[in-house]
């Protein structure tokens, strides 16, 4: 069956250059980080290349960068790994509705350890605005949280401004608060620099730039210290214990290195598919409405509801035809309620639903936009045709118009 | 017949014209051929008996239609807003309705409906729940 | 140059066959399993196969394994995720002096937190006393973590005498209280099987096993609760959030199953290596002493130190020929205290200092036990030659013969 | 001559006889053919002074004999205990003092004595502290 992957916002591809800079560190280079032997040293030495190349995509120092097992673990350090540190600073967390599940799961685990956590709207655009972060800052905020970029709409935050914000307070002597930004799916499609950003903790996922999954980093400024979550031996400068997934590493260093030196190119390609897309369905559908800054969004993502019809069948029924597209957030789309980022957008139930997001990759092909266009427009006739709401809308509109004649 | 339609029409999808699902591990293959083929969707000219149930916890909704000839059912349509278990329960029970007497349809159990649906994973039962209303209630209608 | 590696405790070479069953998920079988799509689901097909054969290998149900990074990981969620759990309900611990630097440092925390930790000596033999647990169980003990084969001396553990004890005292009301074990190390040289150790957690680690490092597993019973602690997503049942490394896992499962079938052969080929390198090494080398328990202890790790000179040397000058070997853990070798297992055997400094262990895996070969028979006495009389504890020695045995005579 | 040797022996390993090592990445060629072929290493017939210090903290020893002519010192030797940077350290040491008069001796420094070595990485720097105390000592023992 013909197959065109439109999820990448959910995971990539291993990129065949990734596989041939990893594959090695599992056959003949298999050593221990920690070993004072041959083997250990060109582990050590593997490990430390990596790391220069996941800071250098970042702007960051090589000490700079810790390795975690992925996204949601960088996530789990940064937010717990802080506040633990901060407590006795204050209890006051601010982050926003649209965070990855990661995140939002944390902050619920501190508010039931008696913090308070504010979460910011995202108004009808999917963005933050600093105004509102400003209001909610407070002599005992020591964490601020921001996504830098949303991975279901791709709408993109203002996190330079509100790193502004937080530097003015830190130098009026809120020394503790600290801001950490989510830069998972960011990474794949826009620069990302620590300094430009000015935000002290920054987390990243191999996953979405085409490494394997399991790794991820997280950057901690110099001079933030941070209460380590996974803890036994020396690893990470005693900031995350465990052998390192040498192989992953690699794969993550090689995947930094590609994504630095090809970031222009792929998302100028990227970009202009997704036009070719967004067009296509204008054209072929009616009823849709965007979801999120179209302006303000990562190159790669397409995010649609669907009037009429729900995500899932929709999702189901392009699978069948070998699409594979995914409905509300990849880590929570086996569970019931309509995803929380298009409700925070102030959507109603049924778009909310009805939400598909087509995230595009560095290979997506002009072919495969239209093989998508060519299924996409039938699939979605199809499930309207079976649907009681289309039914009633298409009468009322058939009434309005013969009373309106 | 009870429910006025407001709109009119025959002209159905009588499948959905799908390649062969590859859910193998979600969803049997009975489950897949009624989300590709959906049997018996759409709306009845001249049905005794319409109605819509929803299940107000996640939205999902069903519409289904039957005529009635003596106390056999002679027709049967449905519509359905939701899951892919909520159509597939929508198809299998109109389906099966079809020549059913009433009273046959009255001992319909919602896990009869959910079998002839393929089966379905525990989290979505609730879909073989609404068909089963959606039933109940037409079937009242139907006797009042 | 030749090269023997002798570090089988600290990680392993990736089974070829390993490499072989993991490979297509890094290429093609990318998905990632949250996705409802086709993708996902082949993902997530993997990962459920993957965690039948790591269950099997333990004799577990599949749904009592929790995927995790490392062996690390499943020990901090074992222990800190039972603890934050049952801290109601009393808050002490009972583990040993000869843990992993993993579960000492978790406990290390819990103390900082107002915990109460009781470490259990393990004498000359570096086995820890049925009867000191028994002594040491307390109403307010809610966790029994005692490892079931140690990394640096690989003596085995009675865990299954110390789960009737803590069977015994569930039943008679102290419901809160569990049994833990660290079976990282045993899993790759002895049969370990859940129901017969009657543990309630249980970690293993698949780089012990000929897979990758970056991924293990977390035995959890059925009606264990646990804090979890990687939060985010719903993977692994929501104990333990993140994407699933897939490739890792399918390697994990594929080296579970080689070890379940294989295990006896290869223990029995590695006892027998042992046999010769220990016996070559009692006829050439003088002034040696065995660390640890020799009959109670892992097929295929020899800790042996030699006295009147220091491990890190020996090692170097082996390493310089190629042999790799540790001294301490593989994890702490960095630092400068002797190891603190070899001292908890109440070893004086200089043996603690000296002492390295040799660790033999499936495919040592004799031809490669040969070579270090070789190569190590050598090493060893050189180093003592430069050695004033070797010349004071060699002096004072001098001089009791000639005083003797 | 100061220190009473209990054992004679003039017989020691001119060269631990050692392949090239691998261990770019933690120490420097230089450090590592001190380690290959230790220079200096023994004791020492008719030495002057033999002094032997001890790092407490970590157990290492190093032994060194001079045997001096005028204010020249003509021999050095060494032994030495502990992790490699102190064989290194202890080697490169013996191996300089060799030919040096008895005042450029005494204004070596601590970093001389690493870098002889080969340099060390810093949480290694106590073996050159060790190597620098001893010869201290043994100077001063020389002077009483
Ligand atoms: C924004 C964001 N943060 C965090 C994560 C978690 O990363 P990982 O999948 O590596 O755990 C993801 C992806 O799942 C993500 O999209
Ligand atoms: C006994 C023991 N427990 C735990 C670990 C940690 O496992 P991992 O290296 O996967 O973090 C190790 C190995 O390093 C070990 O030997």
């Amino acid at each position: 069956m013909r197959r065109v992957y439109l999820d990448h916002s959910a995971t990539t591809p291993v990129d065949p250059r990734v596989v041939e800079a990893l594959l090695p560190f599992l056959t003949a280079k298999f050593g221990n980080p920690s070993s004072v032997h041959f083997y250990g040293q060109e582990a050590r030495a593997a490990v430390d290349r990596a790391r220069r190349e996941v800071a250098g995509l970042v702007g960051a120092r090589p000490n700079e960068i810790v390795f975690t097992s992925g996204g949601t673990e960088a996530n789990n350090l940064a937010v717990r790994g802080h506040c633990e540190q901060a407590a006795d600073q204050g209890r006051h967390v601010i982050t926003t509705a649209i965070e990855h599940s990661s995140v939002r799961g944390i902050c619920e685990a501190l508010e039931r350890r008696d913090w308070e956590v504010t979460r910011l709207p995202v108004y009808g655009d999917g963005v933050v605005r600093v105004e509102d972060v400003r209001a909610a800052l407070r002599p005992d905020t020591v964490l601020v949280t921001v996504m830098l970029a949303n991975n279901e709409v791709g709408t993109v935050q203002p996190v330079a401004e509100i790193a502004a914000l937080v530097r003015e307070l830190r130098e009026a002597g809120q020394k503790h608060l600290r801001l950490h930004t989510d830069a998972v799916q960011a990474a794949a499609g826009m620069r990302v620099d620590v300094d430009e950003l000015g935000c002290d903790l920054l987390s990243l996922s191999a996953h979405k730039l085409y490494a394997p999954k399991g790794v991820g980093a997280l950057y901690v400024r110099r001079g933030v210290r941070l209460a380590p979550q996974n803890i036994g031996g020396h690893q990470e400068r005693e900031r995350r214990g465990g052998t390192e997934s040498v192989p992953l590493i690699v794969a993550f260093g090689e995947a930094a290195r590609l994504t630095r030196v090809e970031l222009e190119e792929r998302t100028r390609r990227i970009r202009s598919l997704r036009e070719r897309f967004e067009t296509g369905v204008e054209s072929r559908v009616a009823d849709i409405v965007y979801n999120g800054d179209r302006a303000r969004r990562l190159p790669g993502v397409s995010n649609i509801s669907f009037r009429f019809i729900e995500g899932e069948g929709l999702l189901i029924n392009l699978d069948m035809q070998g699409v594979a597209v995914s409905t509300g957030s990849a880590c929570s789309s086996g569970s019931l309620e309509p995803s929380p980022v298009i409700r925070a957008l102030g959507r109603d139930d049924e778009l909310a639903r009805g939400s598909i997001r087509f995230s595009l990759g560095k290979d997506t092909t002009e072919e495969e936009i239209d093989y998508v266009l060519e299924v996409l427009p039938r699939a979605v006739e199809n499930l309207r045709r079976l649907s009681p709401l289309y039914q009633k809308a298409v009468g009322s509109r058939q009434y309005a118009l013969r009373s309106g004649s | 017949m009870k429910v006025k339609l407001t709109f009119s029409t025959e002209a159905l999808p009588t499948a959905i014209r799908l390649l062969p699902t590859i859910l193998s591990v979600a969803y049997s293959d009975t489950f897949k051929e009624h989300l590709a083929n959906p049997r018996n969707a759409g709306t009845l000219e001249g049905a005794d008996a319409e109605v819509e149930q929803s299940n107000p916890v996640c939205g999902d909704r069903l519409r289904l239609a039957l005529r009635v000839r003596g106390r056999r059912i002679e027709a049967a349509r449905f519509l359905a807003y939701g899951c892919p278990p909520t159509l597939a329960c929508g198809s299998a029970l109109a389906w099966m309705l079809e020549g059913m007497t009433l009273d046959e349809a009255a001992r319909l159990t919602r896990a009869e409906i959910a079998e002839a649906a393929g089966g379905l994973p525990p989290r979505k039962q609730h879909a073989a729940a609404l068909a089963y209303e959606t039933l109940q209630e037409s079937l009242t209608l139907l006797r009042t």
